[in-house]
């Protein structure tokens, strides 16, 4: 198993034609992905990639089926473009884009929300089933299968973590970056409920930022329901309050978004949040049975 | 992108919501004519982006033409938190009954916006949040239908607010009209005051502008310069490089929020003191290494920089010729320890060999390398 | 049984201080039903009809508990209203006011739907339980308790059909005026499935009239799913195209909400339809077994 | 209300949607001066509300002022379908490349709007809805969202149009945004042409809007006179009396729009052709019964009067009371009977004894009682 993705998922990319959605999805089918066409309005009948492309969402899903996409779009047409996935009945929706306004996202959330539609960003770099499928652009090379599930809001900090873990020979089941903006689909506690329920998966590591309470709200479910074992990363522990640390949701305001109460809260709920990626890998390591997989 | 209290008002006059007559100065000679025109009092208040401004002497009220001037000079120029104070709000004093809070926030875990009420207003709603939690109405806000009638109807009476109530609701449901028009991601009315003579106005205001919507505000974008509180940030802004001004003394560039931030940690961690954060983002080339060294470097505090860069999509070659770039066209005045993974990093080391970038396995010991070398060319002075 | 009312429903009146609001409160309470209190933003603290009135449905809610609701206040807030009573829980909302602009009543009835209230309305007569509830206008004397549903577009029409049963002693289940507005919460399908499920209808009555093609949606389901004997009646047979006959949704548009299609559409599903209110009454003492129900 | 051609054409201005330059007029020398200053050609379109202008003589195309002149004064003051033309519409003249077509109707069975698109535009819509079902494309518009970009591209594409499809898209939006702002319940661009030129632009258009909502359309609630299409209809509007005039002899008035349409029914199925509609709604005064009456009878065709009420809310003793003061002030030159049953009937019928006012028991037989008084009395002339 693995969660969300693997080898059977029908993808398309929204935004195919432009320089990031081309290189991704070249980079996607190298990882194995079932990559199936593109869409780009006004470019329906081409070609790119080797894949055919359409004018919308909805003729691509007729014409060669799609359970999940991925959006490369600008900024300020991506929101409609998850909309448009939404009403198509594309099942997975995973936004990459960043700098898409609060508004929108908002707007554009709660209509795939009423529609069955699950959306994984925006502004995240994607999720990764090691060994099946990544839909987004982490770096291929990383990913090793593995028992360990991986729930992040940040990318870069997301391809270290995997970079540690497969040094230490620990591989992944699937790696989820949920994104760092303010609003976002798919939440900690969601991924937490996946990984519940996913057999492959055995340790659940969470790396969290300042901003918001959505590791509190994790901690609340661990407490509640968690089974699986987890370990904890909290970054810009060092962050002054009332500054926006980049353009994303990671900014400590009154009384919320803090990482102490983030750090008490995961222990309090008894994940174990270590002080460093590495201390995290070494963790996983000691309490990994199984450490990886053989690719199938 | 935070917005000044007079932009902030203007907003809000847009909207049909009632604020104080009033007008920007610059000079207190312009302050002396603008109160005159309006007639005493008069409240002359500094035009800067920090809290607190009451309590920090810039805001004065002036009974008389003879106050009016005094106050003026006393505020314009001052130094309040760090941020001189080069203009001043001059507005029509008013005579305040009773004063509440409206304020729209972004409520991450419901995915929307929420509305909050209080008939505590005037105070920092923060500490009335965590003091008297009975008196915060929250209206949570269907991103689809907005704020209905109905939700500001029942909290204007679940919280209490006397006085002029039609005109009360009229101008929370202008606020919220005002966030959706323009993209406030923070829009406060604090005070929300209803005067002696009954009318419902806001006496304050507050209004942060969704940076990712300026492309449709291209009014407010324009003000980006002014609203900037430092000329590093704007600076780095206007190269679409992401740069928070600290106070320490290392200068942090990464690639990707996250890792900067965790950055920062581990240069606590070894006893550093942060002086800025720098997000290089995904992907960047050469020429945008280049710019941030030369920003990081404009900040005289300071002494060392600690680079880490994680290539994913970024490659580990095209840093370090950035680097290289910088070393050949900068002064270098400070040590730069240099933290390469991923992507290309070995060719990336490969290129920064015999340079002047210290490189480090991880960024702990890059933290330390910058450390030492500053602490051994004060020990050198 | 009956639909959707019995004694025990609680309801409260939206614009219980107005003209209307005050008297028909007085008139509901004297059929039977049982009013706990009413709504008027600014009135709250006051009584009115005996009742406790309040500054929000939520409040009412609250204090006084509410299954259902009874909305007279003007049409330019009445949408308002509907949404506020959804968002209090209320389940059932019946919208007497008229004239409310067509824009609003989607955008309040897309509401009321995704949070799981029922509208039945706008611009329609309510419903009633003979001898055991009534929420909305319709005169208390005509009603007898007996085995037929009545479900109209029409709200005169309505109580002339429920006199002209009633003269014949044949009693009803629930008398149901659905709205004559373009856009109803509540249409012939869904008080057929609802009548097809109760235990005290025998016998269906549908009135239909010229514009839209409810009946036809109706004919449809009937032929599909009906099992109890339906009757019908279509009014405005002789009505010109394109004239609107009242504000309301009566209008004959291009191709679309002709008389002939729907009592043919009505016919072809087994719908016996007649040409009088009488002679429908008639067939209804012919075919009905047991005429009324002893008053409980 | 629907709006006629010039006034929809201003609504989609308004809205950044693009029109042929033109004026109204309503003499010949201004629709010649108006022609001459687009230059030539133009169209001459007469502004009524009725369908197939163009077929019934009510559109000229003038190449030369020669033409201009008796192509106007062959329209203005011409029956159109019953209705006399005051005024002209004067277009400058488009060279059509392609006919599309777009329009907003109220989606009922899934109570909200829908955007119809078609590559068959210039012809009745209703006709391709038929015979060519596969060329209607229908987008159905969630009433919290709105169209939404995404649907408006799709269904270009779907449907095949060809030429500058950014502003056919941004016209369709435009149509859209329209009818949101002025809550129009029917709104038709067609055509919706490409010229040969490349532009897109609404060469016709047609809007009606929502009655319910005029109170917020107040610039568009003050044209309600000139786009009143009767006299007697605007008469009974300002009254807020539904009337709707007819072609026949027998005047009805009723209370409830399916109790009066049920009367129309009835009157045809004895033999008589209705001369209106008119419903006097729930719980009537006696005052409105008797402008009620006072209407009726200003259509000089009208030889008898059929009244059907059942009370509920309204009440017998109201309504006779009204029809006693209509007897008394009016000169009630036709036959009238009253079928009058429900509340407080039997008090109504009391206080009509010794009244011109023939009751009868049922509508068929008030029907019946009216049609041979007309014929006893035309017997009589």
């Amino acid at each position: 198993m693995s969660i969300l993705i693997d080898q059977s998922t029908r993808v398309i990319v929204q935004g195919i034609t432009g320089r990031e959605g081309a290189f991704h999805t070249q980079q996607m089918r190298e990882f194995g992905t079932q990559v199936v066409g593109g869409v780009t309005p006004g470019r329906g009948g081409t070609n790119a990639e080797g894949l055919p492309v359409f004018n919308s969402v909805h003729q691509a899903v007729d014409a060669v089926g799609a359970d999940a996409t991925c959006i490369f779009v600008p900024g300020r047409f991506a929101a409609d473009a998850i909309m448009e996935s939404a009403a198509a009945g594309v099942k997975l929706i995973v936004a990459i884009t960043e700098w898409i306004p609060v508004r929108d996202a908002m707007r554009a959330l709660e209509f795939a929300r009423q529609r069955g539609s699950r959306v994984v960003g925006p502004n995240c770099p994607g999720l990764t089933s090691a060994g099946k499928a990544k839909i987004g652009i982490m770096p291929n090379y990383l990913f090793r299968r593995g028992p360990v599930g991986v729930v992040s809001r940040s990318g870069t900090l997301t391809y270290e973590m995997v970079d540690e873990l497969t040094k230490r020979d620990i591989g992944q089941s699937t790696v989820l970056g949920i994104g760092g903006d303010p609003v976002i689909g798919t939440n900690f506690v969601d991924a937490l409920r996946l990984f519940e329920e996913d057999d492959e998966t055995q340790l659940i590591v969470l790396i969290g930022e300042i901003g918001g309470a959505d590791e509190e709200a994790a901690a609340s479910f661990i407490a509640e329901r968690g089974g699986k074992p987890v370990l904890g990363f909290i970054s810009g522990r060092t962050a002054p309050p009332g500054k926006r640390m980049g353009h994303a949701g990671a900014i400590i305001t009154g009384g919320e978004g803090g990482p102490e109460q983030k750090v008490a809260a995961l222990r309090a709920s008894g994940v174990e949040v270590l002080d460093t990626l590495g201390d995290l890998a070494d963790e996983a390591a000691r309490r990994c049975p199984n450490k990886t997989v053989t690719q199938v | 992108m935070k917005l000044q209290e007079f932009m902030a008002k203007g907003l809000l006059r847009e909207s049909g919501i009632p604020v104080p007559a009033g007008e920007v100065a610059e000079t207190p000679e312009a302050v002396a004519a603008i109160a005159d025109r309006l007639g005493y009092p008069v409240a002359i208040k500094a035009q800067v982006l920090v809290g607190g401004r009451g309590k920090a002497g810039g805001i004065k009220v002036a009974g008389t033409p003879e106050e009016a001037r005094p106050a003026a000079e006393s505020i314009l120029g001052m130094d309040l938190k760090g941020l001189r104070v080069g203009k001043v709000l001059v507005e029509q004093g008013i005579e305040i009954q009773s004063e509440y809070y409206a304020g729209l926030v972004v409520d991450r875990s419901h995915r929307s916006t929420a509305m909050i009420i209080s008939e505590m207003g005037g105070v920092d709603i923060e500490e009335v949040a965590r003091d008297h939690p009975e008196a915060i109405h929250r209206l949570s806000i269907d991103p689809a239908y907005g704020l209905l009638p109905f939700q500001v109807n029942a909290a204007i009476y679940q919280a209490g607010l006397q006085g002029p109530l039609r005109e009360i609701a009229a101008i929370i449901t202008g606020l919220a009209e005002m966030s959706q028009a323009r993209d406030a991601v923070l829009a406060e009315i604090n005070p929300l005051v209803v005067t002696k003579d009954g009318r419902a106005m806001a006496a304050d205001a507050k209004v942060e502008i969704d940076d990712s919507a300026l492309f449709r505000q291209p009014d407010l974008a324009q003000f980006r310069e002014e609203t900037a509180d430092d000329p590093l940030e704007l600076l780095a802004s206007q190269q679409g490089l992401p740069y928070v001004r600290l106070d320490g003394n290392i200068g942090i560039i990464g690639n990707g929020a996250g890792l900067v931030m965790m950055t920062l940690d581990v240069v606590r961690q070894v006893g550093g003191r942060p002086a800025n954060f720098l997000d290089i983002g995904g992907g960047a080339r050469a020429e945008v290494v280049r710019k941030a060294i030369e920003i990081v470097l404009q900040d005289e505090k300071v002494e060392g920089i600690v680079l880490n860069i994680f290539g994913g999509i970024t490659r580990g070659d095209e840093v370090a010729r950035g680097l290289l770039e910088a070393s050949s066209q900068l002064d270098l005045r400070v040590p730069i320890a240099i933290r390469l993974a991923g992507t290309r990093a070995a060719e990336g080391l490969a290129v920064l060999e015999d340079s002047p970038f210290v490189p480090a396995a991880d960024v702990q010991t890059a933290a330390r390398e910058v450390m030492s070398a500053i602490k051994d060319s004060g020990r050198n002075q």
